[in-house]
C-alpha cells in the first residue's frame, strides 16, 4: 500500500512538474500555475508518506495557498497573454535539455553509487510537537531572524510596488 | 616623540587637519601644507646636520613594538644610506608644497594627498622595519596615481596614469614577492631590518635561494626606478603628472627602489648580488646610453626631462653594480643630487607649462629674455643634468665612474660617453631651442616668477644642488661608513676600493 | 518492494532537473519563477526524506525555513517582476539584456 | 706657502660673479666695477706673490673615501710653482686689460651685468685650472671653463648663430673631455693617485713607469682633453665659430683663458707623457698649425682671420710640447703661450675697436684707410702683428724662435712645417693690415670711423708694451726653472739678449726670418692697395676649399648625422615602437583581446548564464564522480 501510494504520488509529482515546464498543449502561464499547484499538493502527499505531517500541511497552506494565489494574482494583474509563439531557439532548447539530462543522469548515478548508510529504514516519526520543541528551543534565534526577514521582504515589496518607482 | 617620528607624522597631522577644514577655506589648505612640510624640512635639516658623520651605528633611533608575535615594530633611524635621502625628501616636499600654487581646483583633496604622499615618502626612507618600509612606500604611491589621474595635464594622461599604475604596482608586487621570499628564506622571523641583517650575517641564506630571490628584488625595485627596459612609464607619467607630484615622485619616491637595493637586497643576499649585479651593470647602459639617445629625439620638454631622469638612474645602478666603496658612495650621492635636480627641472617645466600652455619645444625660443630668473635656473638645471662640476650630480657621477672602472671598464667608457656627450647634446639642444634664439611674437606676454614666494622653491632646490656640489664632504663623510658596511657585506672584508690590480709603486 | 531513501532522492533529482529545464528553456519570467519553486521543492523533498531516514528532525526544520524564505522570495520576486513589467512592458527574458556589456 | 692671498686670487672673481648674479644684474656700473675690481686685485696679488717668489702648495680635502687599505682622495688645492705663477700673471694681467676694455666695448649693451658675471666666472675657472693640484680639480675647472665659454659665446643668445656657436663650442669641448676624464680615471686606476706632486715623485722614482703601455694610453686620452680646449686638429671646429661672442670675449678665450688651458695642462702633466704620445701630440700640433694658417689666408672676417691665426699658433705650442721629448723641457711652448696671450689679446681688442668704430662691420673688404682715422688702434695693432709674425725685437720673435729651434733639433719635417707656417702667418696678417688699415677705402663705413675712447685705447697701449718687450724679460728662463733643466743661462745686456737666438740656433732664427720676409713680400705684392681679393682667381678651387675651411664642419655634420643622430633615431624608434609599442602595447593588447573574447560570453541573457552555470555544475559533479 505504502509502495503504491509512493509511486502514484511520485509519478503525479514528476508528470505535473513536466506539465509546468513543458506543456505541449498550452503556453499559458495560468496552466503552468495550475499544474504547479498539483505538483505541490502531490509533494505534500509524499511528505505525508514520509510522516512529515506538519510540513505537508504547511506545504499545502503556504505553497498551494498563499504562494500560488500570489502567482495567479500577478498573472492576472499583468494580464499576460499566452506566451507569444516566438521562434523557438532550437539550439538553446537542445543545449538546455541536454545539460539538464546530463545533470539528471549524474544525480541518479550519484545516488546509485552512494553506499547505504544508516538511512536504510524509515524510522523517524515526524511529530509536530517534537518539531515545535526543536524550533522554539534550539532554532529560536534563526526563527526570530526569519520573522525579521519576512518583515524586510514585506517592506521591500511595498516599496517596489509603489507606482512611481524611481 | 623622536625627531624622526615628528618629521614623519607632521605631514599626516597636516592631512588630518586639512580633512577637517571646511572646503571654503582655500588659503588655509595651502597654509597647513606649507607649515607642516616646513616643519618636516626643519626637523630633517636638524637631523642631517646633527648626524654624526663617521659613525657606523644607526642614529636618531626610535623603537616601539607593535605586533609582538610577528616582531613588527615602529623602528626608525638614520644611517649614512638614508640620512641624506630623508633630508632631500623633506626639502623636495617643502618645495613641492610651494609649487602647488598652480593647482586651482579641488585644492582640499590635492593638498591632502600631497601631505599623505610626503608622509609616506619620509616614512619609507626613515623606517628600519621591513613592514613599515614597504607599507609607507605603498602609502605614498596611491596618492601619486590619484593625483596624476585627477590633476594631470596633457591629452593622454589617462593612458599615462594607467601605464604608471600598472608598472609601479607590478614592480612593487615583484619586490614584495622577493621580500616575502627573503623573509621566509632567512628564517629569522623578524621584520626588523637591522636585526634581520645581523641574523643573516650570522647564518647566511642558502646560495641557491639567493640566486633566485635577488633577481626578484632587483627587477622589482628596478621597475620602480625605471630600469631599462621597464622605463617607458617614467617619461610619460612625469609628462602627465601635475608638477608637485612629478617633483615628489621623480625626485624622491623613485629612489625607494634604489634605497631598497642598498638597504636590503645587497646586505642580505650577497651571493645573489655577486651573480646578478653584472647584469645590472649591463642594463644600466640601457638607461644611460639608450635613454640618453632617446632624449635627444624628444620634442616635448617634459618628455626630455623625463628621459634624462631615467638616464640618470643608470649612474646609480652602475654605482651599485660596481660594488666598490667609491661607486656605492657615488650612487647615494647621485640619488640625492638627482632628487634635487629632477624636482627642480620638473618645477621649472611646470612653471613654463603654466605660462605658455605648451611644452612643445618647437614653439618656444628666446625665453631667456622674458624669463631671466626661471630661464637662468632652467639653464643651470640643464647643466647640472649634464654633469657640470659645482653641482652635486658631478660629484656623484664622477665617483661612480671611478668606482666602476675596475670591474666594468667598457661600461664606464660608454657611460662616460653618455654622461659627457649624449647628456650635453640633449641638454644643450633643449636650452638652444627653449631659451636661446629669437623670441616668438606670441610669448611676449610671458612673465617671470614675480615674487620671492614663487622663487623660493626653485632657489632652495638649486641651493641644495650647489651646496652638495661644492662641499660633497657633507654627503660623503656621512655615507662612507654605511656604504663600507654594504660593500663589505657583499664582497667580504676587506672591501675593495676598486677591484683592480695596481702597479707597484 | 520497499521504498527506500534513494527512491525519494531520484524523485527529488527528477523534480530538480525539470525545474532547471524550465529555468533554461522557458522565456516567460513568471514560468521561470515557477520552475525555481519546483527546484526549491525538490530540495525540500530531499531534506524531508533525509530527515526521516536519518532519524533527525533538523531536516524538517530546514524545510520549514526554506518554505518561509521561499514565500518571502516569491513576494519580493513577483514585486520585482511587476515593477519591471510596468517599466519595460514585457515579462520576456530575452528582452531583458541590459546587463550586457 | 702661507697666507690667504692665493685663495683670494682664485675666489675674488667667483665672489664678483656671484655678487653680480645675485644683486647687481641690472646695475651696469656696479657690476662692471665688481668684476673689474676683482680681477685687478687678483692681478695685484699675483704680482705680489710673484715678486715674493712664493712656492708650494696648500689644500683642503674635497672628498675623501678610504677603506683602510686604499683611498680615493680629491683635494681642492693651490699649487704655486713657476708654471702657475707666470700663468697667474698672464691670466689676471691680460684679463684685467680685457675687463677694462669690456667696460667701454659693452657699454651700451643691456646685458652688461650678465656679461661681467660671465667674464668673472671665466677668469675664476681659468685660475682654478692654473692653480690646480690634481687631475680631478683640474677637470672640475676645465668643465667650468667650458660652461663659461658657453655663457659668453652665446651672450647674444637671441642670434641663432651665436647660440649655435656656444652649443658647438661646449659640445666639441665635451668630446675632448670625454677622453680626458677616461685618462684621469686610468691614471688613478694604475697609479692610485691624482695628485700632480705625488705623480711626479712617483715618475721620478721609477722612470720605467713612463714606458708602461697603460700610462701611454692615459697620455693619449689626456691629450684629447687638451685637443678639445686648445682646439687642435680634429676638434678645432668650434674656435672660429666662437667669434660670435662679443669681441672682448674672443680676446679672453684666445689669449688668456680657455685655449691656453690645453697647452698649460699638457705642460703641467708633461712628466708623464710617453714618447709615443708626445710624437702624436707634435704631429697633431703641426697639422693644426698648417691647416689653420692655410684656412686663414682666405677668410674675410677680421675676427675669423685672427681666430685661425690663434689656431695656428696653438698648433705651434702643442707641437712644441710634443717635440720637447720625454721628461724634456716644454718651456718654449709656455713662453710662446705667454707672448701670444699678450699680442693676440691686443689683436682682438684692436679688431674690436675697429668693429666698434664701423658699427659692427667685420668684413675686411668693407674697410680700408683706417690707419689715419684710428692711429692708436692701428699702431698697437701693428705692434701685435709684428709680434705675431715674429719680427725681432718683438716678443713673438723670441718665443717663435725657441719653438723653431726645438723643432730643428728634433724633427726636420716639423721644422720645415713650422717655417712654412711662419711665412703663411706673415702673409695673412699683412693681408689683413693692407686691406683693412692701409689700402683704399672700400665702403662708406670707414668714412665716419673715429678713434675709440680712452677706456678702449688704454688697454691697447697697456698690452702693446708686453707685446713689444716680453721677449727680454726672461719669461722662458722662468718657465724653464719649472722643468729643472735650466739650460738657457741669462745673456747680459739687451744687445746680447736681442741676438741670443741667432747665437743659439742660427738656422732656426734665420729660417724664421726668411719666412717672414717672404710672407711679407707676397702679401705686399698681392694686397697692397687692392680693392678685391686676387687669390680666388689665381687659385680657383683651392681658394674655395680654403675659404670653406676644408669642409670640416660639413664633414662633421654628416658624420654626426650618420652616427649619433642615427643611433638616437634608432633608439627613439625602438622606444616608441618596440618597447612602448610592441611589448607594452602588445601586452596591453593581448589582455584586451582576451577581454573582448570573454565579453562575447556576456550576452546579458539570463538563461545563457544559467545554462553555463549548469554546465559548470555538471563538470564539477562529473569530476567528483570520476574521482
Amino acid at each position: 500500500m505504502q509502495t503504491v501510494f509512493f509511486y502514484v504520488f511520485a509519478a503525479l509529482t514528476v508528470l505535473c512538474a513536466l506539465m509546468v515546464v513543458a506543456n505541449p498543449f498550452s503556453r499559458n502561464p495560468v496552466t503552468s500555475a495550475m499544474f504547479l499547484v498539483l505538483t505541490i499538493v502531490s509533494l505534500a502527499g509524499l511528505f505525508v508518506q514520509l510522516h512529515a505531517f506538519f510540513l505537508a500541511a504547511v506545504q499545502v497552506l503556504v505553497y498551494a495557498g498563499a504562494v500560488m494565489v500570489l502567482f495567479l494574482f500577478v498573472i492576472m494583474l499583468l494580464d499576460l497573454k499566452e506566451e507569444e509563439r516566438r521562434k523557438v531557439r532550437k539550439f538553446a532548447v537542445i543545449a538546455g535539455g541536454l545539460a539538464v539530462a546530463i545533470i539528471a543522469v549524474l544525480f541518479c548515478t550519484a545516488i546509485g553509487q552512494t553506499t547505504a548508510g544508516i538511512g536504510v529504514q524509515p524510522i523517524l516519526e515526524g511529530g509536530t510537537a517534537a518539531l515545535g520543541e526543536l524550533l522554539f528551543k534550539h532554532y529560536l534565534l534563526p526563527f526570530e531572524i526569519l520573522s525579521v526577514l519576512l518583515l524586510v521582504a514585506m517592506v521591500g515589496v511595498i516599496l517596489l510596488s509603489k507606482k512611481d518607482l524611481k | 616623540m623622536g625627531l624622526l617620528s615628528f618629521l614623519i607624522l607632521c605631514p599626516f597631522a597636516g592631512a588630518v587637519l586639512i580633512a577637517l577644514t571646511p572646503r571654503s577655506f582655500n588659503v588655509l589648505f595651502r597654509l597647513i601644507a606649507l607649515l607642516t612640510t616646513f616643519l618636516s624640512f626643519a626637523a630633517a635639516t636638524w637631523v642631517f646636520f646633527a648626524f654624526h658623520p663617521g659613525a657606523t651605528h644607526v642614529q636618531f633611533e626610535e623603537f616601539c613594538p607593535w605586533v609582538g608575535a610577528l616582531r613588527i615594530g615602529w623602528h626608525l633611524g638614520v644611517d649614512g644610506l638614508n640620512v641624506a635621502l630623508v633630508f632631500m625628501a623633506a626639502l623636495v616636499a617643502f618645495a613641492a608644497a610651494c609649487c602647488s600654487w598652480e593647482i586651482k581646483e579641488r585644492q582640499k583633496e590635492f593638498y591632502l594627498l600631497l601631505l599623505v604622499m610626503t608622509g609616506g615618502i619620509l616614512g619609507a626612507f626613515a623606517s628600519l622595519d621591513l613592514f613599515f618600509f614597504y607599507f609607507f612606500h605603498e602609502l605614498a604611491l596611491v596618492p601619486t596615481f590619484i593625483m596624476i589621474g585627477v590633476w594631470g595635464r596633457g591629452e593622454n594622461r589617462n593612458y599615462a596614469t594607467f601605464k604608471m599604475t600598472i608598472y609601479l604596482s607590478l614592480g612593487a608586487l615583484i619586490a614584495l614577492i622577493g621580500l616575502i621570499a627573503l623573509y621566509v628564506a632567512a628564517g629569522a622571523r623578524t621584520f626588523d631590518i637591522p636585526e634581520l641583517t645581523r641574523d643573516v650575517a650570522a647564518r647566511p641564506i642558502a646560495a641557491s635561494a639567493q640566486h633566485w630571490i635577488f633577481p626578484l628584488l632587483m627587477f622589482g625595485f628596478g621597475i620602480l626606478v625605471s630600469l631599462w627596459p621597464f622605463h617607458t612609464w617614467a617619461p610619460l607619467g612625469y609628462g602627465a603628472a601635475p608638477t608637485p607630484t612629478a617633483m615628489l615622485h621623480a625626485g624622491v619616491l623613485k629612489k625607494f627602489g634604489l634605497y631598497g637595493l642598498l638597504r636590503i637586497a645587497l646586505p642580505l643576499l650577497p651571493e645573489g648580488a655577486q651573480r646578478w649585479l653584472p647584469v645590472l651593470a649591463l642594463l644600466c647602459l640601457g638607461n644611460l646610453l639608450y635613454c640618453g639617445l632617446v632624449a635627444i629625439r624628444q620634442k616635448n620638454l617634459n618628455l626630455l626631462i623625463g628621459n634624462s631622469s631615467v638616464a640618470h638612474m643608470g649612474f646609480v645602478f652602475l654605482g651599485i653594480a660596481s660594488l666598490s666603496l667609491v661607486g656605492v658612495t657615488g650612487a647615494v650621492v647621485v640619488m640625492v643630487a638627482h632628487g634635487l635636480l629632477a624636482a627642480l627641472a620638473f618645477a621649472l617645466s611646470g612653471y613654463l607649462q603654466n605660462q605658455l600652455g605648451t611644452l612643445e619645444m618647437e614653439q618656444m625660443g628666446g625665453l631667456l629674455r622674458k624669463l631671466p630668473f626661471v630661464g637662468t635656473l632652467l639653464a643651470l638645471a640643464m647643466f647640472a643634468g649634464c654633469g657640470l662640476p659645482g653641482f652635486a650630480n658631478f660629484a656623484g657621477e664622477v665617483m661612480v665612474l671611478f668606482g666602476a672602472w675596475g670591474g666594468h671598464t667598457t661600461v664606464v667608457v660608454l657611460a662616460a660617453w653618455a654622461a659627457l656627450i649624449v647628456g650635453a647634446v640633449y641638454m644643450l639642444r633643449a636650452i638652444r631651442t627653449v631659451l636661446h634664439g629669437p623670441l616668438p611674437e606670441k610669448w611676449s606676454g610671458v612673465a617671470d616668477a614675480p615674487h620671492a614666494w614663487r622663487k623660493l622653491p626653485f632657489a632652495l632646490l638649486l641651493a641644495g644642488l650647489l651646496l652638495f656640489g661644492c662641499v660633497p664632504r657633507l654627503l660623503t663623510d656621512r655615507i662612507q661608513p654605511a656604504a663600507l658596511t654594504v660593500v663589505r657585506a657583499v664582497n667580504g672584508t676587506p672591501a675593495a676600493l676598486m677591484a683592480t690590480t695596481q702597479l707597484p709603486r | 518492494m520497499n521504498v527506500g531513501l534513494e527512491h525519494y532522492l531520484v524523485v527529488s533529482a527528477l523534480l530538480f532537473a525539470l525545474g532547471l529545464l524550465g529555468v533554461i528553456v522557458r522565456r516567460n519570467l513568471l514560468v521561470i519563477y515557477m520552475s525555481l519553486e519546483l527546484m526549491l521543492n525538490a530540495a525540500n523533498l530531499a531534506l524531508v526524506a533525509f530527515s526521516r531516514f536519518n532519524h533527525n528532525l533538523d531536516g524538517q526544520v530546514m524545510v520549514f525555513f526554506i518554505i518561509t524564505v521561499a514565500a518571502a522570495e516569491v513576494a519580493v520576486g513577483l514585486a520585482l517582476i511587476v515593477a519591471l513589467y510596468r517599466k519595460r512592458e514585457t515579462a520576456h527574458v530575452e528582452d531583458l539584456t541590459t546587463m550586457k556589456f | 706657502m702661507t697666507g690667504i692671498f692665493p685663495w683670494l686670487i682664485l675666489f675674488l672673481p667667483l665672489l664678483a660673479a656671484a655678487g653680480i648674479t645675485l644683486f647687481a644684474l641690472d646695475h651696469r656700473a656696479v657690476s662692471a666695477r665688481l668684476s673689474i675690481g676683482a680681477v685687478v686685485i687678483s692681478f695685484a696679488l699675483s704680482v705680489a706673490l710673484f715678486v715674493h717668489g712664493t712656492r708650494g702648495e696648500t689644500r683642503f680635502n674635497w672628498i675623501s673615501l678610504s677603506d683602510g687599505a686604499a683611498s680615493w682622495i680629491v683635494d681642492i688645492g693651490l699649487r704655486l710653482d713657476p708654471l702657475s705663477l707666470m700663468m697667474l700673471l698672464v691670466v689676471t694681467g691680460v684679463g684685467s686689460a680685457i675687463h677694462i676694455y669690456s667696460y667701454g666695448y659693452m657699454h651700451d649693451d643691456p646685458g652688461v651685468g650678465r656679461y661681467f658675471a660671465g667674464l668673472s666666472l671665466f677668469t675664476f675657472s681659468m685660475l682654478g685650472i692654473v692653480l690646480a693640484t690634481n687631475f680631478l680639480m683640474l677637470f672640475i675647472f676645465w668643465e667650468l671653463v667650458g660652461v663659461s665659454s658657453w655663457l659668453l659665446i652665446g651672450f647674444w643668445f637671441e642670434r641663432p648663430a651665436a647660440a649655435d656657436a656656444a652649443k658647438k663650442a661646449f659640445l666639441t669641448n665635451r668630446v675632448g673631455d670625454f677622453g680626458f676624464l677616461l685618462g684621469i680615471i686610468l691614471v688613478w686606476a694604475v697609479l692610485g693617485t691624482m695628485d700632480f706632486g705625488q705623480l711626479q715623485k712617483m715618475m721620478a722614482a721609477n722612470p720605467a713607469l713612463i714606458g708602461n703601455s697603460t700610462i701611454g694610453i692615459a697620455g693619449f686620452l689626456i691629450f684629447c682633453g687638451a685637443a678639445g680646449k686648445s682646439a687642435q686638429f680634429p676638434l678645432h671646429v668650434w674656435l672660429p665659430d666662437a667669434m660670435e661672442g662679443p669681441t672682448p670675449v674672443s680676446a679672453l678665450i684666445h689669449a688668456a683663458t680657455m685655449v691656453a688651458a690645453g697647452v698649460y695642462m699638457l705642460c703641467r702633466v708633461h712628466f708623464m707623457l710617453a714618447a709615443d704620445a708626445l710624437e702624436f701630440i707634435a704631429w697633431i700640433g703641426g697639422i693644426t698649425a698648417l691647416l689653420a694658417a692655410l684656412m686663414a689666408i682666405q677668410q674675410n672676417d677680421i675676427k675669423r682671420i685672427l681666430a685661425y691665426s690663434t689656431l695656428s699658433q696653438l698648433g705651434y705650442m702643442v707641437m712644441t710640447v710634443g717635440l720637447s721629448g720625454v721628461g724634456g723641457n716644454p718651456s718654449a711652448a709656455m713662453f710662446h703661450l705667454t707672448t701670444h696671450a699678450f699680442f693676440k689679446a691686443l689683436l682682438f681688442l684692436g679688431a674690436g675697436s675697429v668693429i666698434l668704430a664701423l658699427h659692427h662691420e667685420q668684413d675686411i673688404w668693407k674697410m680700408g684707410g683706417l690707419s689715419k682715422k684710428m692711429p692708436v688702434t692701428f699702431w698697437t695693432f701693428m705692434i701685435a702683428t709684428l709680434a705675431l709674425c715674429g719680427v725681432p725685437p718683438f716678443s713673438g720673435f723670441f718665443s717663435k724662435d725657441e719653438i723653431l729651434a726645438t723643432a730643428q733639433r728634433t724633427s726636420p719635417a716639423l721644422f720645415a712645417l713650422g717655417v712654412a707656417v711662419a711665412g703663411l702667418t706673415t702673409f695673412y696678417m699683412f693681408r689683413l693690415i693692407f686691406v683693412a688699415f692701409t689700402g683704399p677705402v672700400k665702403s662708406q663705413l670707414p668714412d665716419h670711423a673715429h678713434e675709440s675712447p680712452a677706456v678702449i685705447t688704454l688697454p691697447l697701449v697697456a698690452l702693446a708694451v708686453p707685446s713689444l718687450l716680453a721677449g727680454f724679460w726672461g719669461i722662458d728662463r722662468f718657465y724653464a726653472s719649472q722643468f729643472g733643466t735650466g739650460e738657457a743661462e741669462a745673456a747680459t745686456g739687451w744687445v746680447a739678449q736681442l741676438t741670443a737666438p741667432f747665437a743659439h740656433a742660427p738656422g732656426a732664427a734665420f729660417g724664421g726670418l726668411a719666412a717672414v720676409v717672404i710672407g711679407f713680400l707676397a702679401a705686399f705684392a698681392l694686397y697692397w692697395n687692392k680693392v678685391q681679393d686676387p687669390l680666388p682667381a689665381m687659385l680657383g678651387v683651392v681658394a674655395r676649399w680654403l675659404r670653406d675651411r676644408f669642409y670640416f664642419d660639413e664633414l662633421y655634420a654628416k658624420l654626426i648625422a650618420a652616427t649619433q643622430d642615427a643611433l638616437a633615431t634608432l633608439a627613439d624608434f625602438v622606444d616608441r615602437w618596440l618597447i612602448a609599442g610592441l611589448f607594452v602595447k602588445g601586452t596591453h593588447g593581448s589582455v584586451e583581446l582576451t577581454g573582448r573574447l570573454l565579453r562575447l560570453v556576456q550576452t546579458g541573457n539570463l538563461q545563457t548564464y544559467s545554462l553555463m552555470f549548469v554546465a559548470g555544475v555538471a563538470v564539477l559533479l562529473l569530476f567528483m564522480l570520476i574521482r
